[in-house]
Formats: C-alpha cells, structure tokens, sequence
C-alpha cells in the first residue's frame, strides 16, 4: 500500500446534481423492469413525471431531433425552479430560459443558434441574474453522462484544465495512480428526468434513431431517473426485434412514450425534416424584445392546447411536406 | 490581378490552404465548414472532416446549419456519438481544430463565455465553450479565424473560456493538458498570425494583401511578435473563388452574411 | 485547493502495457490518416504488422466473429514472445498458447470454451510456468479497452475490489475527489496489434458489424496502436457511404484489410454460420495429448498454406452451407 | 407422485422458481439459461435476459452455446456491447446474476481461477473470472448453481475469484463494493442454501427431495447455519419437466450431459 498526497484543484461554482453512485443506484433499483405499455399523452408525461425544482436533460442537438412538444408543454404548464443541462442546448434552452422555468442551468452551450446567431431573449434571460450558472464544455457534458450511465460519480478527462472554464465549474483534479498525471475529474450526471426524440418506439420504450448522429443521447438516457419519450412513429414491438442491433435505448431505462409526428419541429429531424429556417426567421426576431416574445409565445405555446394545433399554425402537413423535401433532397428551396 | 473578394472570402481562402491533406479537422460551422470544403475540392482530397456530434467525412448535400444536423453524416463513412468523437481527439487522432471567440490574447487564449469582471453578474453572456475547449485542449493544432480589432485582440480576456498557451510555454503541460497541443494559427482579415516557439506568444507571420504590418499592430490591443521573416498573404486565386462562390456557398451563407 | 492523503492499494502482477497517455498520443499523432487502399494477404499482414514480443488483442468472443486466418497465420510464421488480452478468449489464446506463440497474458477467460468443457492443451501450456499471467474480468478488460481508446491512463470501476483477483491484477485503487468512495482503478489496455473479424469493410479498413453484438471491438479497435481487419466480404466504398449508421470502426483505425470468406470457422459468424460442432468436438479430443495436439496443427495449420486450403479441409463450401443452415435456421441439424 | 428426473433437471426447476417475473437477470451459457427460459414460459413471462457480450432479450431459437453467440440477440430488444451491459449493471439496473464455481466458501466466495497455494505456479488452472467478478461485485442478487460437496463447499478458497461477503457483514461496502449487492441463494442438489442476515453466513433454506439435513452438512466443508425452519424443496412438477425437456433442452444439452 502506497500512500500519497495530492493537491486537489476544485471549480468554484455549484453541483446541481447528486453523484453519490450507491445512492443512484438505489434510485435505479426501484425503477421499473416491467414490459407494460408506457404510452400516454404530452400532458400527462409532463404533468405526472416533471416537478417543480426538477434538473432535465435534452437529448438531441438543440435544433436537431429535439422533443419540442414535451418542452411546449413544459412552458404551457409552468413548471417552475427547473435546473437543466445546457448541453448542444439551443432552441431547448432558449425556451425553458425564456419562459421563466429555469432556475439553474449547467452551461456547454446556450443563447446562440449557430451561424444564425443568438437569442435576444435567452440572453436577458441568462443575464437577467435569475439562472445561476455553472459553466462546462460539451466534451465535458457528454463525458458526465457518460460517467452516470456507468454507474460512477466521476470520470478522468484531459480538458478543461488551465482554463477559467474549469476555475466556474464543479470539476476537481484527480491525480492517475498509475502515471501521476493530473486529470479534469469531472463529476457523474444523472438528470432528474431526460427528454428524448428519436424515429421509432415500441409501446414498452425501446427506441431506435435512424441516422446514429447520436451526440450523447445513448448516455443521458441511461442516466436519467426517469425518460421520457417522443417519437415520429409507434411501431409494433417485433418491428423493434427485427433489427435489434439498431436499438440504442433499451426499455427498461424509459418511463414513457408518447408518439408525435413532426416533433422535432422548427428542429431537423434527420431523414425525416430539415430545419423550418422561416420559423427560426421569425422566432429570433420576435424575441427581440419583450413584448415581441409575449407575442410569440401566446401565439405558438400558450395559445395552442397541443402539438396537432401547432402543426396546424406553422403551416400543416403541407409545410412539413416541404421541409421533408428539403431534408431528403427532393426540392430544395434554398 | 485578381477578381475582387470580401473580408470573408478571403478568410475562407486563406484558412483552406493550412489544412494538410491526409489529416482529421475537427470543423464546426461557418468558415471552418467552407474553408474545409474548399480545401477538399482543391489541394486537400482526402482531408477527413469531422464533427463533434458524430458526424464523419459526409458529401456534402449543401452546407451544414449546425454541427449536429443530419447534413454532417450525409454518405458519411461514419454516424457516431459525441463521445466517440472527443475520446478520438483526446486519444490524439485529431489534427486539426477550428475555433472563434470574442476575444483573444497574445497566448492565444480565447474567450466566448462572458464580458465583465463578475462571473455571477455578467455585462454580457456569450454561449459559452461548446466544444471549443475540448477542441483547444485535446486537438494537435488548433487554428483561430477572427477579425482583428483591438476589441478581440486584448491584453487580458475576460474570461478563458479555452485553453491557448495559457501563461506561456510549458503551461499547458503544467495544468495537465496533452503534451504537443496547442495554438498553430490565428487568420485575420489583416494577417496570419502564429507564435513564437520559445515564448509561446503571437507573431505576425504574413500580412494580407494592401495591409502593413503598422495596421496589423494598431489593431492588436497587445504587443504582437514579428517572423524573422514576414510573409504576403496571396490573395484568393480565381480558382478559389470560383469554387468558393459556385460550389461550396453557392447561396452565400458563410461568404455573404 | 485541497490536501488529501489517500491510500492507494495495487495489485501484484505486472502490467504488460504501456499507460501513458502522451506516449500514447505520440503514438497515434504518427499514424497515417491517409484514404488509401489497405488491402492485402493475411500472410503480409502478419509478417508486416506483427512482430516478436508484440502485445496483441483480438475482437469477437473467443469462438464467435474471431478472425481464424491471422490467428492460424500467427502460428504458422512462429511468432515468439507475443503478449494477448485474453478476453472472453477461446479458441483464439488456445491457438497462441498451445503454439507457444505466447509467453504473456492479461487473463479474463481463458482455457475454457463455455458449455463445451476445456482444452486440454490451452491448460497444459497455462499451467506450464511459460506463460507470465495477470488476472482480470471481462469487465476489467472491456473497460481497460474503453479507457485507452477515450486517450485515458486510467478508469474507476467498481469491480475486483476485495478479491484475489485484485490482488493477481495489475489494478490500483482510486479515491473520488466528490465522494470520498474508493474505486479499482484499471490501468488503460493499448495494445500493440489489434485484430478483428467483421461482416464487411470498404478498401480504406471502415467496418461494419451487422449484428450488433460489438462485445468491447470498438474500444479495442480504437485503442490498438496497429489494427488488422479480416472481413467476410470487401465492399464498394459507396456501400460503407449508404449506411454511415452501421460503420462501427472507422478507417483511420485500421492498417490493413483482407477478404476472408468463412473467416470465422470454426467460430460462429453472426448471420453468416453457425460453430462447427464437429470440428471444436475433433480439436477438444485431439489436444487431450501432445500427439494429437501436433497432428491437429500439422493437419490444419502447418500444413495448410492458407485459409482456403484450409476451407477446403474441412469440408469447403458445402460443409460451411451447411453450418449457414443451422445459423440461419433453413435446416437444424441438431 | 411426481415423474422421474435427473440431479441437473432438478437443478434447473429450483433455480426457475427463484427468479422473480418484471426482472433483469444477466444469464451465462449452461444451467442459468436454461433455467431462465424454463421461467419464461411459466411464470416469468417478463423477466428480461440479458448475457455480457451484448445481447438482451432474445427470442431463441435453440439453446445458445456461447453468451456471446448469435442466438443471444436473435429477434432481441437490443444487440449492444459488453461495455454497455457492464455499465448497466454497475449503474444498479440488473437484479439477478448466476455464478458458478470450483470452490466456494461459507461467505459466498467463488473459485474459479486456480487450485494450489502459488497463484504462479498453480497446481490447476481454471479459466478465471470471465463475467464472473463484475456479476458478483455489480448485481443486486447472485446466484450459485452447483453441485454440493466437500471438496467445492471448503473453509477457504483457494482464490476468491468473485466476491461473496468476502469475511462477512460489512466488508463488501468496506473493499467499495456497491451498497447492498451480494449473494442471495445457493442451489444445489442437495439443498438451497440462503444467507444469514447478521453474520452473512451460508445456511440452510430448504433440502431437496430424499436428502436429510445431516447430508447436507456431511457434504460441506464449513460449519453451515441453519435457517429457523428449514423447508422441503418442492420436487419439479410434470410441467416443469415437460417443458424442460420439450421446449427448452429438446437436445439434452444441458440436462442430458
């Protein structure tokens, strides 16, 4: 037995979220193997598995495979003190931060849209001093799911290091027994409850996302409390059986399904939608001030009592028509 | 003489003719994205274009929105996991990453997390890393591509969002970051900048074309460096221009923002 | 900063492997990216890529999806001193060690071929004191795949600890710096050679597996300083390009590419062929003794020149139609 | 008066019985799997299966011979990796494991590496681990199944290859062992062997059909607990056997061996 002393190097700023891996696996013990039938509706998924003070995690890239109908939802019910991971978050984020739901957010990437460039009103929100922060990388973000889904409370990594990155996180250092060398520990994060779109479902909750651009949605999966489910189409169960090898979510991490076509709309759903660039154009430009963003979201959120009637205002099937025909390089209008 | 180009063609140009061939490039929107096409349409055939939400080497059908959408694996080689992807650049088999920031320092350090002197209270919040400190730290060369100003180009950046030579040479060695990376270029709209082996601080390696090394200084708000030797930029063959504008932006989205 | 004095405990046995992951990185800075056709013959590709004293890793399950023909190959050319990981390891480390091909092993499964009982010469050659060994589990191996291929020294697992097999590993513990919990810390595995079976590879070595069934491929592929792919069937790049989903290693993984039909006889090949009952009953019995065991390796492999000689040997196409048979259920012979 | 049947039969119809329906069992290759499907089609229509190299659920078409072959994901929910089923049970989301042995000892401890006191120089020398540590250190619930006498059922092992109790209350949370996993039932042919609660001490549960408790400790190499009332081990029923023998072993490969 060696004995050794380490300096350990600590981020300055909060864990929003337990590690201890005995206590999470206590949660995980109690969880459900059942094969039942999980499917239910947008409002019941939020109202029955979202809490006040809950910290989600959002599966896709922000403006890609998102499951925008449960984050209508999310906002048209209130939900309040939510704490989330802000992880390739951009149409996610912006809409829980504008809405006033936040409280809390783990920042990789927030506020901007890529090269359409950023959100008026997730900036005031993110600088209105109401969301306390803590700043990561997506590197970062992805390797705590990781580290959740394994069962652990941190993992080793060689980021963050040296930066003011790592000075406002939660990491510590961590010393290699084998080579002495000094790693980024980053801490273990498992969300209260994980929100996934994906292409097919069964009823019990095995999912299947058809272009394995998978980010990190294997991981934060697994490593949710509870997940709940969007998905383009139901399929029957021995659809699912036929190609197991395209199962990346197995059922028994999975608490609810809820089939919604176009549900990643104005996001791009691979093979299936391209990105409603009119949508986004107007959105970015509303939310530009206050009263813009009232607007806005009494028209697309509040005003609409669910994701049919949404459809229906941006446009219809005859606008997802489009898009699909963009996306599968049949018209482009670009 | 050579056709006329704008600011930002020229940055695509003159990014797409560091790229070596046979080399990964971590490459994210933008003018990484075109710089990336363009290079692979000319001396760069089998430059491997990699994106960190899992995307691998796609023919492009058009150019990508985001770095996750469905055109990055479009006839890929690959469709994969952001995971996967950074344990490839942290295992050491990414050449090459692109990276933007509001700020920069004369080590390279890069800020797009926040402007102010209170993290808690910030005068303005940026997106924050993404992935460009994964990309900083874990990449063997990572190339910046910015405008010059005195407002980007500062003494002391608010905040390091990601790590460039940090303090100077051996720091980043020190703080636990992969021995060999770092900083290799930073593009311009006035020069190419690169840095100082023994110093690890910036220098004025080639200035563009109709700009002097004087304006390059006046727009930096830190004491710059000078090559032994300073280049003249090319300026954007027609060639490029033509390939740029006609096949790899044909609806401007990069070159005509 | 915090002071922290911790007590690391270590296994006793050696750690066949280099760690560091900045030798490591140096390492893969070196290898080639380039798109260039890799095809070759099994016999180049061992003579080429494998050398006394290389430490080598092999994909599959040790009689399901192994890569016969440069295990077969390696005996054949008389490699000496080669290490292996002898992870869920059947008829492959039985092949090295009954050669004398091995004088090292990391140890998960060895000797045993499951429900079949064990062979005789794969006992004789462990119990030999010829072979250096050091235990782990099938776990330990997956994850010390996992960390070389994330660029890692190490990994905090919560196996091994409290045991024997601890004691006999080359692990370390590890402290969390978030929750105090001590951890077995696996030292990464970056072997020298990796080598694996797939169903299909394009010229330039990206592979896909078509059942899924990937057990630890991916990690070892990514993780091996040298990889040799042997494919059922070499495609036309645009194949690869259709199904980016489906590529589980990617080309710049990958040294060297050869067509093996049947490649994985008398293994198991996923979709393709059932085992070869008939032949693992004959080799069983006939390494009971030295002298069976020198006239199996006289009969199939040293005096064999290659795979499809081989093939032909054991009863050539009809013999693997029938075993395509069992596997795809047209008739069971059992 | 029930039918004839043989020790291995009876093996596999006790070992069915203890498996709880709505639950996931990581299952190895031999008596485990058979007493896995035997459970399915009585009263376990939805235990979930799942086998260390990947495959979960399978619908098989004839029994697997190795947990990495392809009938382990044939027609199955998924076809993953080791990796991921690792991580699946270490995150606490696999409820039973079986485990077999050479040796076991009064904590539960398991031998199946080596025979002889010179780990180096073993006088025999058994596969190891395989899955066989991670089973016993990640599930909630492990298993044993086999045969029972002197010279498996010793004071000492001579290597503790899986963890049992280890020496006994509360070392397995002091080596760092995930909180409240660890060994649940032994089942022999002799008896089914539980554990003490205070001492973590084997004990007997219930003996089988024609077999005294006096056999049962005559044919263990410990002092054994015994349970406050010690059952009578049902025998298997005419439909067990049925379709035992019918549907999952019609070949007798692992009954009839």
């Amino acid at each position: 037995m060696n004995n050794e002393t380490t300096d350990i190097e600590e981020g300055e700023e909060e864990l929003f979220t337990p590690v201890d891996p005995d206590e999470m696996r206590a949660a995980f013990h109690k969880k459900s193997r059942a094969l039942k039938d999980k499917v239910t509706t947008v409002k019941k998924a939020v109202s029955e598995l979202i809490h006040d003070g809950d910290y989600l995690a959002v599966g896709g890239f922000g403006h890609v495979r998102i499951p925008t109908a449960i984050l209508y939802e999310i906002v048209r019910q209130n939900k309040k003190n939510l704490g989330m991971a802000g992880h390739t978050s951009i149409y996610d984020s912006d809409l829980l931060a504008t809405s006033g739901c936040l409280n809390r957010c783990d920042i990789s990437y927030v506020i901007g849209y890529e090269i359409r460039g950023l959100s008026a009103s997730a900036r005031r929100a993110f600088e209105s001093g109401k969301i306390k922060v803590t700043d990561w990388s997506n590197g970062a973000l992805a390797w705590r799911f990781f580290a959740a889904s394994a069962g652990l409370s941190f993992i080793p990594t060689r980021i963050l290091l040296g930066t003011d990155t790592f000075k406002r996180s939660a990491a510590k250092t961590v010393t290699c027994p084998f080579t002495g060398k000094k790693y980024a520990a980053l801490p273990a994060l498992y969300p209260d409850v994980g929100i996934i779109h994906v292409h097919r479902a069964d009823t019990y909750g095995n999912c299947q996302i058809d272009d394995g651009i998978l980010i990190s949605d294997t991981y934060l999966a697994r490593a949710s409390r509870r997940l709940i489910i969007t998905t383009e189409e139901l399929v029957p169960h021995e659809e699912i059986r036929a190609n197991p090898q395209a199962t990346v979510i197995p059922y028994w991490c999975v608490d609810a399904v809820v089939e919604v076509p176009y549900g990643s709309h104005p996001g791009n759903m691979p093979g299936k939608y391209w990105f409603d660039e009119d949508f986004f154009k107007m959105y970015l430009q509303g939310v530009k001030t206050e009263e813009g963003t009232k607007k806005l979201y009494d028209e697309y959120i509040y005003g609409v009592d669910d994701f049919h009637e949404y459809i229906d205002k941006i446009g219809g099937t005859e606008k997802m028509m489009e898009l699909r025909n963009i996306e599968k390089l049949i018209f482009s209008r670009t | 003489m050579s056709a006329d180009y704008n600011p930002l063609e020229l940055l695509v140009c003159v990014a797409s003719r560091i790229i070596e061939d046979n080399s990964t490039a971590f490459v994210g929107t933008g003018v990484p994205m075109a710089a990336t096409m363009l290079a692979q349409k000319l001396h760069c055939p089998n430059v491997t274009a990699i994106f960190e939400a899992g995307g691998v080497a796609p023919i492009l059908p058009g150019l990508p929105i985001s770095v996750g959408d469905s055109r990055t694996s479009h006839k890929g080689f690959m469709a994969s996991t952001m995971n996967d992807i950074m344990e490839t650049a942290q295992r050491g088999m990414v050449d090459y990453g692109f990276l933007g920031g509001a700020q920069i320092d004369m080590y390279g350090n890069l800020n797009s997390t926040m402007i102010g002197d209170d993290y808690r209270k910030p005068k303005v919040r940026f997106p924050g890393s993404g992935g460009a400190n994964d990309i900083g730290s874990l990449c063997w060369r990572t190339v910046v591509i910015t405008p010059m100003d005195t407002r980007r180009f500062v003494e002391k950046v608010d905040f390091v969002t990601t790590p460039g030579y940090l303090t100077g040479k051996g720091a980043r060695e020190k703080a636990g970051l992969p021995l060999g990376s770092g900083p290799y270029k930073v593009i311009t709209n006035l020069a190419i900048l690169g840095y100082d082996e023994e110093t690890c601080r910036m220098r004025i390696e080639s200035v563009n074309p109709g700009v002097t090394i004087e304006d390059v200084h006046k727009n930096c708000g830190f004491e710059l460096l000078e090559a032994p030797q300073i280049e003249k930029t090319h300026e954007p063959t027609e060639e490029e221009l033509r390939i740029l504008r006609e096949e790899v932006d044909p609806d401007g989205y990069i070159i005509r923002r």
